[in-house]
């Protein structure tokens, strides 16, 4: 009893979310008037106290080694707490609408039932769990999505979302049931040594890495993308775009590293496929849109293309190098959402790339964080993308990936060349509208976003200097 | 005779009773045409339009709620037949899911959704 | 407890005994399909036996309640042949086909209704030993296997492309789904305090005291939850607005005639039974005899009454509790069934089904 | 600190002047303090490198590459070190750059509009240049390479002229996509030499790289590098970049810029995978070839200024990567002499061609006529530009080219030696466009009217031309203390070739 | 009267593509969701069986059953919610006409 107990409690980060999530939605239930002044900010610093509070890394495992935590699993749960945090920061101006403001406690609560998901799904040492990680954390995304349910097209991304994310569950799944049923097993643990490669066994990997791909958004799973990314609220499209998409990918790694090392030939490959394919694909299409949800969706395939490397080297290293792109990703990519969705609100819920000509002229402080965000994107150094890329490619570099490597090389190119015109616009074309002045008046922006920018340049310029994280990334997975 | 073959007798007796009732009428029934009678009953005026429309969206809520809350007997039936057996443990890990579900409900309520409107 | 005394006159020595007989003198394969089509026919005589006993149950007490007579002319004073006369008449009046409906589902409703009917009423305990089907899952699959029917009133409602029929069916898919949380969550209640969910086993746990008089006031509490959504699922009054007269014609089955009505209006009376004979099994001890803890004398005489008249004559009674029931209450409008569902039984189920886990866990019940 | 450090610290605290300036004239005072820090430290470190060369020259112990070298640990997982050192050649390229970020200032003074961003980028671009130069270790250098390229995109894009965003998107593309391949080289070489460390001289002393990734690497290096060093057929972003780009930035790009493909090609390419260049020199060296011969005669038909000029600088930078491929010691540092030649009077001739530009808005060879009597200063110094050009002896242009051309020469191999004699035409190719283009712009009758109001150069352009020039005419008259110091330290990469 | 594993194994692999099929073809929302629901009872049909003919000793293979009924009809609420969403914005929930969005 005293043990079980102690046990749950060690979950503390999982409790800890569950509890401002419950809090959240007792407060939106029962706050009345009260809410609306003090709902924002009272999460964010809740939110807040949960990343201090469970920076401490252990290791532990739970419930017979279904629920596993590590020092690393510690740091990307912490990661992802961090970027929620600034998705929840950013969002207050969008949650400050009046047609919005009456969901925020939704917003709240669905988005940390989604990162609970994610928690459990990084954490999972037992199929079962990895499973329920990933449907909870996609079934309140679902809804997310469809958050702006008088938008018609918030609900019609979000009908997209959820059938796609219905059908890659079901594949996943059918691929797990031949895992069952060959191994006998779905423990992390003892499934290595039944995994010897057979041809049921490589169907249901593919079958998985099918699964996964939807949710990671990966070449050819990605159709849902563009449109889901379109329609959903920015905010939301942010938090889609980074948060679950980096837990994906961590979950991934983990899943193929450790429970198919037996049947690594066979999943290298795929994945060197599938990373070749997403980036290659997802870059033209992006040359092609003319709006930014679009542009940052194909944008956000293609990083996930360049996240897969780190999954593709398999190694300790792969896997720090994974986390610190995908923290990295998280702070560019927010920032870049952040504006987007600060253009969105005052240019009259403008997206289009027409919308940001000569921004500079108007606001150059925010467009010179969306060009520090873009170049961190398409990895120029002094920014933090320009190391995360480089150590994903060091890493699939040092298995001997280097067609592969070269490949994603030669595509950064491209991957520039489109970051490169979002900048053109802001700095150099001229507006389009009648009177010749940008789109965009000189504006104030709400403090939750001007905190959520400054963080995020922060982290733009300071993640790839300050070399202790990737450092203590690659002790602690090199521990796992 | 295993659960199975008792399961199948039951169900052959359940159509066995419609096939045959409907045998006997068809023999002793009468049978007589007339364009009316394949009309919809509308209290005796002509049909108006198709009955096949889009209902109220009250009833799809009702249909949503019942599904979250009937999959939890899903879980409770198993947990429930071992409940006494297992004591503190399970009682506290289903009180949290109980819980859970209570404010489901209670989100349900308070947002409105219980009303018939 | 004197268990040898019970089996007396348990049914399972019999069945085998038939069994053992019928394999020597043909193969085995032979004598299970004579034993099915025996049994078949068992329980369809039981079927339309209770049937024709519940129709003219509910017109005397109807009557009864409304100060009438009730039938009196058929087959003497009683009216003792008004019911089998009815039954030949609708089976000679004509079936009509709709031109507009959708005639596949149009005809498979009625099945579906029979038989969701059928599958629980197989599922009841008899008498010890005469349990039809008796699984492990045995309560859960009656709730699985009677939600069949809800499909087919559905159905039935939609294919036939009425106003009435679709209005009706709609409001009573809604009604039984959400009458079948607290009816679930009831049945829930009691499975934790028998600690099974075989039907045959939550019999036998009540050996020692029927159900209601095993947790204090909570199992009380559960019955009469049990009860009203028991009725709601049957979709009688005060819960019969599916079939309102008085604004639907005759709701979801207006346009089913002859005899296919009367596989609706057969499915209703059994599973009035049904709802009872659960209640029955769940509250009330099943086939088991009432005893009284002290009083041996007393409890050996009871053990002599053949469980298949405790289980009838308990379930009469809460049959007779429903339809006192029906003929008493005003119907309920929707917004009012919906609201008692969603905000007083539900959570008051819950609830209940909450203390009686406290009350399990710390072994509070007798 | 290492005193090296300065060289990128300057431009950071300037950068972080200019964050902070309020006006035009604060943007100025931060950029002219800065520049002057910086060519006063280039200054120093060049004398003080001298003094301690010649100090310990005569020590018994073996002689360092590299001085002034430390090494801070960054990211130890990837060997990754903060490391700097300079020899002959890197502080011969610090003083060029600072010569040109100085002149540059100078040059684009009046720069209009949004004058703070415009010096922000530019000193961001000069901060890559100079870590570049100071790096020893491949990542920073990587790193500091691109820092210098991005810059170049909104320097262009958004103060350049013409068909500027296209020849932005054009050069930025370009130079990634040359970057593209030297990342992946240079993941190569620090996998190949065994994954122990970043360091370009610890991987050139350990030599240790197997001959299949050399053969793989080698060319991806080399072409990294050479697309910015203006390797035919990887030229065509120079062009259009130089003729869009502000004054300044083309100076900047041309002068120092397209010396990084150069230095990294020698540094990095060359001396880490020797038995790489043996496989693919020859190669590479049809290229240059043809780089240098197809850029000069290219220059020729051309109409505009700067595209007259910027086809001169392919030719020119093509014959500082025909030199290297050489390989021999002498034409190595001619190719190095040729790097600060070229940098030094390129910068001068886009200085001055962007002055006349500032004048005429026009610079089509074409329109303009007889600028001798309109504007003597800028008409003499562009004389003396094309002169320093074409080789006139007792300008800069004279000894590099001559000491590229003989060491190149000195190389036995046949085929080396036709391609030497092939180069050569270019010398008389550079003389007659240059001949061309001074005789008509230049001399003759000013027959535009409006041309004849216009003014000579004023004292911030003529401040930047006199340096330049100052600067060509000394590296003609007293070439010895820079190819002593040049040739001193290309001695140890050169060893490495195994030349017969 | 036992049935070998073989055939719930045809029958859900039949139920898995038909589903793969219909999601693929159809072109009404709820015609798609439902093809979705055979995809996972499909799969829910496999882990039972695995379980009960090759695994009897565990319950692995039940449990994930269970939970993969809980979490489909989860995610068919989800997605009926949303599908009455569209419905009310478009009146209509023919995917030809759900178009607003290119893809």
């Amino acid at each position: 009893m005293n043990s079980n107990l102690s046990a749950i409690l060690s979950l503390h980060a999982e409790l800890s979310l569950v509890l401002i999530l419950l809090v959240a939605l007792l407060a939106d239930l029962f706050a009345g008037p009260l809410r609306r002044r003090w709902f924002h900010p009272s999460v964010c610093v809740l939110m807040a106290l949960q990343i201090g509070l469970n920076l401490t890394p252990d290791t532990r495992a739970l419930f017979g080694g279904m629920y596993v935590n590590t020092p690393f699993t510690s740091i990307v749960k912490s990661i992802l707490s961090a970027g929620t945090l600034l998705i929840f920061l950013q969002s207050g101006e969008w949650l400050g609408r009046k047609d919005t403001h009456y969901k925020q406690g939704e917003f709240y609560v669905l988005t940390l039932a989604t990162l609970l998901g994610m928690f459990f799904m990084v954490s999972a040492g037992h199929f079962l769990i990895f499973y329920i990680g990933l449907e909870m954390a996609s079934i309140p995304m679902a809804c997310l999505v469809a958050l702006d349910k008088y938008r018609h097209h918030s609900a019609e991304a979000g009908a997209k979302f959820i059938l796609s994310t219905m059908f890659s569950s079901a594949l996943l799944l059918y691929g797990l049931s031949f895992i069952y049923g060959t191994s006998g097993t779905l423990y992390f643990a003892d499934l290595p040594a039944m995994l010897q490669g057979s041809a049921l066994q490589q169907f249901a990997l593919v079958l998985f890495l099918a699964g996964m791909g939807f949710k990671m958004s990966l070449v050819p799973f990605h159709l849902w993308t563009a449109d889901v990314y379109q329609g959903a609220p920015t905010s939301v499209t942010a938090y889609l775009s980074v948060i679950s998409k980096g837990a994906a990918a961590v979950a991934l790694a983990i899943v193929l590293r450790f429970v198919f090392p037996l049947m690594e030939e066979d999943w290298t490959l795929a994945v060197a496929l599938l990373s070749v394919a997403s980036i290659t694909v997802a870059n033209l299409m992006a040359v092609l849109q003319g709006d930014m949800k679009r542009f940052m969706a194909f944008s956000s395939i293609s990083q996930a293309g360049y996240i897969l490397l780190g999954v593709l080297a398999g190694t300790a290293q792969g896997m720090a190098s994974l986390v610190f792109y995908v923290a990295v990703y998280v702070v560019a990519n927010v920032a870049v959402f952040a504006v987007i969705s600060t253009v969105e609100q005052h240019a009259g819920g403008q997206t289009g790339r027409d919308a940001y000509r000569g921004l500079y002229r108007t606001n150059p402080r925010l467009t010179l964080v969306l060009t520090l965000a873009l170049f961190s994107l398409g990895g120029i150094p002094p920014f933090a993308g320009f190391f995360s890329k480089f150590f994903i490619f060091a890493a699939a570099f040092a298995q001997g990936w280097w067609l592969v490597v070269f490949l994603a090389l030669v595509n950064t190119i491209v991957s520039l060349f489109y970051y490169l015109l979002v900048v053109k616009a802001m700095y150099i074309s001229e507006p389009l509208t009648e009177d010749g002045l940008p789109a965009v008046a000189p504006l104030r922006s709400h403090p939750g976003v001007r905190l959520t920018l400054a963080l995020c340049t922060a982290g733009i310029c300071l993640l790839g200097v300050a070399s202790f994280v990737y450092e203590g990334l690659a002790r602690w997975a090199g521990m796992m | 005779m295993t659960d199975f073959t008792l399961l199948t007798v039951v169900v052959l007796t359940a159509i066995a009773l419609v096939t045959a009732a409907l045998l006997i009428a068809r023999l002793a029934a009468p049978r007589t045409f007339n364009p009316q009678k394949g009309e919809p009953y509308e209290c005796g005026v002509p049909t108006r339009g198709e009955a096949w429309f889009q209902f109220h969206a009250g009833y799809y809520l009702y249909a949503i709620l019942f599904l979250i809350f009937d999959i939890e007997t899903v879980f409770l039936f198993p947990w429930a037949a071992v409940v006494g057996r297992i004591g503190m443990q399970g009682l506290l890990s289903i009180v949290f899911f109980i819980v859970v579900l209570i404010l489901g409900l209670a989100y349900a309520w308070r947002k409105g959704a219980l009303e018939w409107k | 407890m004197d268990q040898a005394f019970l089996d007396y006159y348990s049914l399972e020595p019999f069945t085998q005994w038939i069994h053992r007989t019928l394999c020597g003198v043909m193969p085995e394969d032979w004598a299970v399909f004579i034993e099915g089509l025996a049994l078949g026919i068992v329980i369809l005589l039981a079927y339309a036996v209770l049937a024709v006993v519940l129709i003219y149950m509910e017109r005397r007490v109807c009557g009864a309640f409304q100060c009438r007579i009730g039938p009196n002319r058929v087959g003497g004073k009683g009216g003792l042949l008004q019911v089998p006369a009815d039954v030949l008449k609708i089976l000679t009046k004509e079936i009509i086909r709709l031109r507009k409906s959708d005639h596949v589902l149009y005809e498979l409703a009625p099945y579906l209704v029979i038989l969701a009917s059928v599958i629980s009423f197989s599922c009841l305990p008899w008498h010890k030993g005469a349990e039809i089907l008796d699984m492990q899952i045995g309560i859960f699959f009656v709730l699985a296997a009677s939600s069949i029917g809800v499909i087919g009133i559905l159905l039935a409602g939609w294919s036939s492309n009425s106003k009435y029929t679709i209005i009706g069916a709609v409001r009573s898919g809604a009604m039984i789904i959400s009458y079948e949380l607290s009816l679930g969550i009831t049945v829930l209640t009691m499975v934790i305090l028998s600690g099974t969910m075989s039907i045959s086993g939550i019999v036998e746990s009540q050996a020692g005291g029927w159900n209601i008089f095993r947790g204090h006031v909570l199992t009380l509490v559960a019955f009469v939850i049990y009860l009203i959504s028991g009725n709601a699922e049957a979709n009688r009054g005060p819960f019969d607005l599916a079939e309102a007269e008085q604004e639907l014609t005759a709701g979801y089955h207006t346009e089913y005639s002859g005899m296919h009505f009367g596989f609706f209006y057969l499915a209703e009376y059994l599973n009035l039974f049904i709802t009872a004979g659960i209640a029955t099994t769940l509250f009330l001890g099943g086939w088991m005899p009432l005893h009284v803890a002290g009083l041996d004398g007393f409890n050996a005489v009871m053990d002599y009454v053949p469980g298949i008249v405790w289980f009838l004559g308990k379930t009469f009674f809460v049959i007779f509790l429903l339809m006192w029931i029906r003929w008493t209450f005003p119907r309920l409008r929707i917004d009012q069934v919906l609201t008692l569902e969603w905000k007083y039984l539900m959570p008051l189920s819950l609830v209940v089904m909450l203390a009686m886990v406290v009350m399990k866990v710390f072994g509070l019940v007798f | 600190m290492n005193i090296l450090s300065l060289f990128v610290l300057i431009p950071l605290l300037m950068m972080l002047g200019l964050w902070m300036a309020r006006s035009v004239n604060q943007v100025r005072g931060v950029m002219v303090a800065g520049s002057s820090a910086l060519l006063v430290l280039a200054v120093w470190l060049a004398v003080d490198y001298l003094r301690l060369r010649a100090l310990i020259a005569n020590l018994p112990f073996p002689q360092p590459e590299m001085l002034y070298t430390d090494s801070v640990v960054w990211y130890a997982p990837l060997h990754i070190c903060y490391s700097v050192g300079v020899d002959g050649i890197s502080v011969v390229m610090l003083l060029l750059s600072a010569i040109i970020v100085f002149t540059g200032t100078f040059a684009s003074w009046k720069l209009k509009p949004l004058t703070k961003e415009y010096f922000l980028w530019y000193t961001l671009l000069s901060t890559g240049v100079f870590g570049f130069f100071i790096s020893t270790d491949l990542f920073t250098m990587f790193m500091f390479y691109e820092v210098a390229l991005i810059p170049m995109y909104l320097l262009i894009g958004v103060w350049g002229s013409g068909r500027k965003e296209y020849a932005a998107m054009k050069l930025t593309l370009m130079l990634m996509g040359g970057s593209a391949f030297l990342l992946i080289g240079i993941l190569g070489i620090y996998y190949g030499a065994g994954a122990q460390t970043m360091n370009v001289l610890e991987i050139a002393g350990l030599h240790n790289i197997p001959e299949g990734m050399q053969r793989l690497f080698f060319p991806a290096v080399f072409l990294g590098f050479g697309v910015l060093g203006a390797l035919f057929p990887f030229h065509t972003w120079s062009p259009d970049g130089h003729a869009s780009a502000p004054t300044a930035v083309s100076m900047l790009h041309a002068g120092v810029l397209m010396k990084l493909g150069g230095y990294g090609c020698f540094r990095v390419a060359m001396y880490l995978m020797p038995e790489g260049l043996a496989q693919w020199g020859d190669f590479f060296l049809i290229l240059t070839t043809v780089s240098v011969v197809y850029g000069a005669f290219s220059a020729v038909v051309q109409t505009d200024l700067k595209y007259i000029n910027a086809y001169s600088s392919v030719s020119h930078c093509g014959l500082v990567l025909f030199a290297l491929l050489m390989a021999t010691r002498t034409s190595c540092t001619g190719a190095i002499l040729q790097m600060l030649s070229h940098g030094l009077m390129t910068a001068l001739f886009f200085a001055l061609i962007g002055m006349i530009y500032g004048r005429t808005h026009t610079r089509d060879v074409r329109e303009l006529n007889g600028l001798m009597k309109v504007m003597p200063f800028l008409a003499v110094g562009y004389v003396i530009a094309g002169l320093a050009n074409l080789g006139l002896p007792g300008l800069s242009g004279f000894v590099a080219e001559m000491t590229v051309f003989v060491g190149s020469f000195e190389h036995p191999d046949v085929f080396h030696r036709a391609c030497t004699v092939i180069a050569t035409v270019s010398i008389v190719v550079t003389a007659v466009y240059i001949l061309r283009v001074v005789g008509k712009i230049l001399y003759g009758t000013c027959r535009n009217p409006g041309h004849l109001k216009l003014t000579d150069a004023t004292w911030d352009e003529r401040f930047a031309v006199i340096c330049l020039i100052v600067c060509v005419a000394g590296l003609g008259l007293a070439p010895w203390w820079v190819s002593d110091t040049v040739s001193f330290s290309v001695e140890p990469i050169v060893s490495h070739f195994n030349l017969p | 009267m036992e049935i070998d594993a073989f055939y719930y194994l045809i029958l859900s692999t039949v139920m898995m593509f038909a589903g793969i099929y219909g999601f693929f073809t159809r072109r009404n929302l709820l015609a798609t969701l439902i093809s979705v629901e055979l995809m996972l009872n499909a799969t829910n049909i496999n882990f039972a069986v695995f379980n009960r003919y090759f695994y009897p000793g565990a319950l692995e293979g039940h449990f994930f059953t269970l939970f993969g009924i809980a979490i489909s009809a989860a995610e068919t609420a989800v997605a009926i919610a949303i599908m009455i969403n569209v419905y009310r914005n478009v009146r209509n929930i023919q995917t030809d006409d759900v178009s607003d969005l290119k893809g």
